[in-house]
């Protein structure tokens, strides 16, 4: 188990001013968590911060045409290897689609998924 | 995909759940090919085969009938492999009757891991009958 | 009475591409969706996954199907899985039909996907059409004896029924030879542990005596095997020792042993030495009693004369026994040469690997092999697997381990031992890397070729010469002269198991051995109800897996059988009274005796007895009236799928 | 703790809910007895589930996994607790043991849950997705993989920002935030330790580079690249998402290597690379695979003719131990090796590496044992009391060991070895009635 994990269970168990099944209203649990822990760790706060901003980006960089990882890198200034994380998420989540492979076979551009 | 536009003949195959089923999937598993219009009928037993489902199946388009019969590793006993002979020598006799081609029904012994085997009929049985009908 | 239209579900899956890349599972689901009797058509992933097993029960019943149909890999993977979901949905399994578009669709035809789209709609319309016939079916329940023969005797055979006793199951141990124990009695030394084989051999037979539930019978031979899974009566011939146990008095026997006059070769040592007719292969072999070997035994009356246990008057013996489950643990054979195979047979310092194990087993200070004092060793690997130009294309698994156990052993035991192994590249897995590790750090050589470049052994004068280009030397050529070449022989398919196998039907896989359903799914258990299989006879295994086999294969066994009672298939033969003139074709032709004569008002007819009737259908076309169909395999049924195939 | 301690009793606590422990759990199960399955991931199914196609049959791995897993599920007699660990077992009597299962929140009521993945697309959280070894992203919320079982959404409560979005989207309220930690005292009779293997860290190699060298992946990574839910769309090296064609395997990292503390060989990597490659040929027809082996170990049965069929479809062997892997332009690999058979040093480039890692003991199994010593071997797996006449069990009576906790093996030796744990587990439970 991860010290942030532990933590979170021992304040989440130590100190419930409700109780197990207690007055929660089902479907607000996550403010009640929230006002118990105190806040959110920093690390995942940071972590939304920096993804929503490159989501951003690549979206706004595809707006104009659609590109390959290389020409994303070069755009957006962020190593290919972190453009592949990133653009292959939006693909998954639908953003993004991918088109079609170069003459060589070798790299994909990718586009927007309107 | 050269083989798109040949064409191959229809076969109908009986074949047995415990013996020649086997082997006809494990052709499959091995990615041994053989004509697409090779279609299976499962039965318990090759001996159980009734003449009149063979004709039946020349009277409604099919080009060849195979037997993949159990042989002697037949589970119900080895009384199977004559039993199976003498339906097909009674068939054959139908056959000639009806003015069917005896030759359009074939049967070989197929067992569980005849795979290579069973392909190789196949692809024998299609260029005989591609050959001898028009297809 | 008009029959209201069924309501039929049917399940197409991708089977995560493996489908999906060669059939066009969508049009496989269209060309069914316009059926009557389909009310719904689905394309799925993984139609086995759990979640897609909960959507089909939803399906079931918040639409009242009758039943469904999923278009998938083959039916001896998941037609049972398939059936259960519709036992869960409150539908009968019987109304459950699957149609196979993987191994006989997507796979066959993975060079053609429009015919292999073409044929997959056939073959789920013709589901379609079998489905219409599709019936719910009560089950027979048969009585299932708590009870497994369990056929060898070695250590697999010993371990599954010591473990089957102690699940309060009744075991006979059939062991073809006189003595149990098997290829493990006759090593002294064991890789890994300090015990000997022939301990160890020892240690499983005193805990085998301590189960009143377990009967040994030595000297014993399936000849006949009637019946099926939860009754199998199996016929057992017994060929008398010739020596009366009970009167036995080990001096007497001892005796008895010296004065025989016969010598034939030792097979036990692997025809190193010499026996005689009457014999022991070791003095502590169980059952202590030594036997006499009546193919070579003169009959000279030495041995009565000495020993009053000895009984010529003894007669074979026929045992007849009910069993619920037969479990198969009947080993393996070790490879002969060919005739000149790297000398064999034709130079006189050419032995095999088994025989070079007695050997280190039987000497002592000094390795001596045909009066001469053995040092240098080479050790040729893979002869009889592996092979390029033969049959037995498989690895054999355990020999690497194996020679270079028993060349660490000769060297601690004798002086001046130089092993040199001429192998195809070391496959000592898992753990057994250190002990070939250990060899190396002990000086032994490793000489590599591959399969094109086998080592070749000449003999000049007395001399004998190995030589290989040695391909951890850049391929150069090396040769040794060795005082002894050992030929590592693997396993190999017993000659006997096309006896026996045929007797039990049990299929047997390209390299020969008994063959598993499934290697993954059903490793222990065969195409034959309640016949399962377990050791080296499924293929090559070293002792803890043969154990674990063993165990594995008794696991299996006892669940068949732990309840007391099994289902059978409803699947059986049905008579068409009307149609029915009794002539007695159908009878004849039944193999089971399920057939009877009865009489039905004004006539005589036959009637099926279901719970004989093993649904093998051969009474159905030599009836000449057609009264006989099969369940699920009537003419209606198949016709109706032709048409739907054309 | 304010939890109130339940107390629950089994006949069997089978330990690790992978392949091995599934097949031990079932075959208890339908010999009558009760068993709790215990599996600290949120899916049972273990490392098995995740992979693409097995060898040397090349049938799709979640077809075996899969029905097993829906059987294990749905059993009667079997309940299942993912998410959770155990500890502290202790012998009490002969036939008795005790434990503590604490079964950590998963923020979901599973029961409640449809997979239907709302509170996925809801979730504005983007992480790296352990179960895809990190190649790709996945939400907070989110459900592990497509075929996990249970077939539920799990909340990664370490990278949720808590802002109520997926329980705003879920049709069926099944998100709940004030799930806490439970802790259960255990009774049992038997245990079954199945708790699987781990990989070998391949930055333990700085040589070959891994983390550094972008191109260069572990075999698991490639195992999720082949499978029916890969993460990208087809086979592309994650430095900079271009499709390979020149791809190269290394062999015996971290296995038969003293120097990196693990002297065994790991039994599977030889038969799972020469897989990927016959797979990746069929990805890539015109890619070259070149596999760099000390010795292949096809020892199994049809394994031999697996690799036979490999080398026929020209998969190129090269007998070469590699030194080092360097990157070079344009995210290229350069491998120093020395071929064996040449003899000497040389080099050769490639587009993409995968580091074939060996199997490592999943360490720490000893610690979940209070009174009693689970003796491990020397190589940190769980200890074989009997090795050759029972290999199930272990320095403890009525402690039993199944599958790679007792060392590396494959998925067949996995089964077989597990049904010898359930035959033995099966017999003590039935000699103490």
């Amino acid at each position: 188990m991860t010290d942030i994990k532990k933590d979170i269970q021992n304040k989440a168990n130590s100190n419930s001013p409700l109780g197990v099944g207690g007055s929660v209203e089902i479907g607000k649990t996550a403010k009640y968590l929230r006002e118990k822990l105190g806040g959110i760790p920093q690390q995942a706060k940071d972590n939304l911060k920096e993804y929503n901003g490159i989501k951003k980006q690549m979206l706004e960089a595809l707006k104009e045409q659609d590109l390959t990882v290389k020409q994303m890198a070069e755009k957006i200034n962020m190593p290919t290897d972190q453009v592949v994380y990133y653009l292959m998420s939006l693909v998954k989540y639908g953003f993004v689609k991918t088109g079609e492979v170069d003459d060589m076979d070798e790299y994909y551009t990718y586009k927007l998924n309107k | 995909m050269g083989e798109l536009n040949k064409k191959s003949a229809k076969i109908l195959v009986f074949s047995t759940e415990k013996i020649s089923d086997p082997a006809i999937d494990m052709a499959g598993l091995l990615k041994l090919h053989y004509p697409p219009t090779v279609y299976t009928i499962s039965v318990p037993c090759s001996s159980g085969i009734k003449p009149s489902w063979i004709l039946y199946a020349y009277e409604k388009g099919f080009d060849g009938v195979f037997i993949a019969a159990d042989g002697s590793d037949c589970v119900f006993g080895e009384s199977c492999t004559e039993k199976t002979g003498h339906l097909v020598g009674k068939t054959h006799n139908l056959m000639k009757e009806n003015g069917i081609e005896p030759a359009r029904l074939r049967m070989a012994a197929i067992c569980s891991v005849c795979s290579e085997s069973f392909v190789k009929q196949m692809r024998t049985f299609n260029e005989y009958l591609l050959k001898t009908r028009d297809v | 009475m008009e029959k209201k239209p069924k309501k039929i579900g049917v399940y197409i899956c991708h089977c995560g591409g493996n489908i999906s890349d060669y059939v066009d599972v969508e049009k496989v689901r269209q060309s069914v969706e316009g059926e009557d009797i389909v009310f719904i058509a689905k394309t799925t992933m993984f139609a086995c996954s759990d979640a897609n097993q909960r959507d089909m029960v939803e399906d079931i019943k918040a639409n009242g199907l009758d039943g469904v149909i999923v278009a998938s890999c083959s039916p001896k993977l998941h037609q049972l899985t398939f059936r259960n979901v519709s036992i869960r949905a409150d539908l009968n399994k019987y109304t459950y039909v699957h149609a196979n578009i993987r191994e006989q669709a997507s796979w066959a035809h993975s060079d053609n996907k429009i015919g292999a789209t073409e044929k997959a709609i056939h073959l789920v319309q013709a589901a379609v059409a079998k489905a219409r016939y599709a019936e719910a079916l009560e089950t027979n329940k048969i009585k299932a004896k708590k009870a497994v023969a369990v056929i060898g005797a070695g250590v697999a055979g010993m371990k599954a029924a010591i473990s089957l006793a102690e699940k309060d199951t009744e075991v006979i141990l059939i062991e073809k030879e006189p003595f149990v124990g098997g290829r493990v009695a006759q090593w002294d030394s064991l890789s890994t542990t300090t015990e000997s084989g022939k301990d160890m051999v020892k240690r499983l037979y005193n805990e085998l005596t301590k189960h009143d539930n377990i009967t040994i019978l030595t000297n014993c031979e399936v000849i006949e095997n009637k019946g099926s899974v939860g009754n199998i009566t199996l016929k057992v011939s017994k060929t008398p020792r010739f020596i009366k146990a009970s009167a036995c008095h080990p001096d007497d026997l001892k005796r008895a042993i010296e004065v025989c006059p016969v010598v034939v070769p030792d097979d036990f040592n692997f025809r190193l030495s010499n026996r005689k007719a009457i014999y022991k292969n070791y003095p502590s072999e169980y059952p202590q009693i030594p036997v006499i070997d009546i193919k070579n035994c003169t009959r000279c009356g030495e041995c009565e004369k000495v020993c009053k246990a000895i009984d010529f008057s003894e007669k074979e013996e026929i045992v007849e026994m009910t069993v619920g489950s037969v479990l198969m643990a009947t080993g393996f054979d070790s490879y002969t040469p060919e005739y000149g195979e790297f000398g064999y047979a034709t130079s006189e310092n050419v032995i095999t690997l088994p025989q070079f194990k007695r050997l280190i087993d039987t000497q002592f200070d000094k390795l001596v092999y045909n009066g001469k004092e053995i040092k240098n060793i080479a050790y040729i690997y893979c002869v009889g697997s592996r092979q390029t130009d033969g049959e037995n294309t498989y690895c054999s698994r355990n020999c690497c381990t194996s020679t270079i156990h028993a060349a660490v052993t000769a060297k601690n035991k004798f002086a001046d031992i130089n092993n040199y192994h001429f192998n195809r590249g070391l496959r000592t897995y898992g753990k057994q890397e250190i002990l070939y590790a250990d060899s190396l750090r002990g000086g032994d050589i490793y000489l590599q070729s591959y399969e094109d470049g086998l080592p070749t052994v000449t003999t000049e004068g007395k001399k004998t010469i190995v030589k290989i280009n040695d391909i951890l030397t850049n391929g150069r050529e090396i040769e040794v002269e060795a005082d002894l070449v050992v030929l590592v022989t693997g396993m190999v398919p017993r000659s006997d198991n096309s006896m026996i196998g045929s007797l039990f039907k049990i299929p047997k896989g390209r390299d020969k051995f008994f063959n598993e359903v499934h290697m993954k799914l059903r490793p222990v258990e065969t195409v034959i109800d309640g016949i399962t299989i377990a050791g080296a006879c499924q293929g090559p295994k070293n002792i803890t897996e043969s154990v674990n086999s063993a165990l594995s294969a008794a696991t299996k066994s006892y669940s068949i059988l732990s309840k007391g009672e099994l289902e059978t298939d409803p699947l059986v033969a049905i008579i068409d009274a009307e149609k029915c003139t009794w002539c007695g074709s159908c009878e004849a032709a039944c193999p089971f005796d399920a057939i009877l004569k009865v009489e039905n008002g004004k006539k005589v007819i036959a009637e099926i007895n279901n719970s004989v009737c093993k649904g093998c259908g051969m009474c159905a076309p030599v009836c000449e009236p057609d009264a006989v169909n099969l369940i699920a395999c009537s003419s209606a049924e198949i016709m109706s799928m032709i048409d739907a195939l054309v | 703790m304010e939890n109130p301690i339940k107390n629950i009793s089994y006949d069997a606590l089978v330990i690790g809910a992978g392949i091995a422990g599934g097949e031990v759990a079932l075959n208890l199960a339908n010999t009558g007895f009760k068993v709790l399955l215990v599996d600290k991931e949120l899916s049972v199914g273990g490392k098995m589930i995740m992979l693409s196609k097995v060898f040397p049959t090349l049938d799709c791995a979640a077809c075996i996994t899969t029905p097993k897993v829906s059987e294990i599920s749905r059993h009667p007699n079997i309940t299942i607790f993912t998410g959770s660990e155990v500890s502290n077992i202790k012998k009490i009597s002969d036939n008795e043991f005790t434990a503590k299962v604490t079964k950590h929140p998963r923020y979901v009521r599973v029961e409640d849950c449809t997979a239907c993945q709302l509170c996925e697309h809801a979730c504005p959280v983007n992480v790296r997705d352990q179960y895809q070894f990190g190649l790709i992203g996945r939400k907070a919320a989110f459900i592990p993989f497509s075929i996990c079982s249970p077939k539920a959404a799990a909340i990664d409560i370490d990278n949720c920002t808590l802002c109520g979005a997926c329980e705003k989207a879920c049709p069926t309220n099944c998100i709940d935030f004030t799930q806490e930690t439970e802790i259960m005292d255990l009774h049992i009779k038997t245990v079954v330790v199945a708790t699987g293997f781990d990989m070998f860290d391949a930055k333990k190699m700085p040589r070959y580079g891994y983390g550094q060298h972008k191109n260069v992946i572990t075999a698991l990574q490639m195992e999720r690249e082949l499978a029916p839910t890969r993460p990208f769309n087809t086979i592309l090296r994650p430095g900079d998402g271009k499709v390979p064609d020149k791809i190269a395997y290394v062999l015996c990292v971290g296995s038969r290597d003293a120097s990196v503390g693990n002297p065994i060989c790991s039994q599977i990597c030889c038969m799972y690379s020469i897989k990927q490659a016959q797979l990746l040929m069929g990805a890539l027809p015109m890619a070259d695979v070149t596999i760099y082996y000390i010795n292949i170990r096809s020892f199994g049965k049809g394994f031999e003719e697996f690799y036979q069929q490999a080398k026929g479809m020209g998969v190129n062997f090269v007998k070469g131990k590699i030194g080092r892997i360097s990157e070079i332009e344009g995210g290229n690999l350069m491998l120093r090796y020395e071929d064996i058979n040449e003899g000497k040093l040389q080099e050769a480039e490639h587009d993409m590496v995968i580091l074939s890692t060996g199997v490592l003991p999943n360490t720490g199994i000893d610690k979940f044992f209070e009174n009693q010593t689970l003796t491990l071997d020397p190589f940190n797996f769980v200890g074989q009391s009997d090795a050759l006449a029972s290999p199930a069990k272990t320095s403890i009576e009525g402690v039993f060991v199944a599958g790679t906790a007792t060392g590396p093996m494959d998925i067949p030796d996995s089964i077989l070895s597990a049904g010898a744990a359930s035959s033995e587990a099966i017999s003590y439970l039935i000699q103490r009635s």
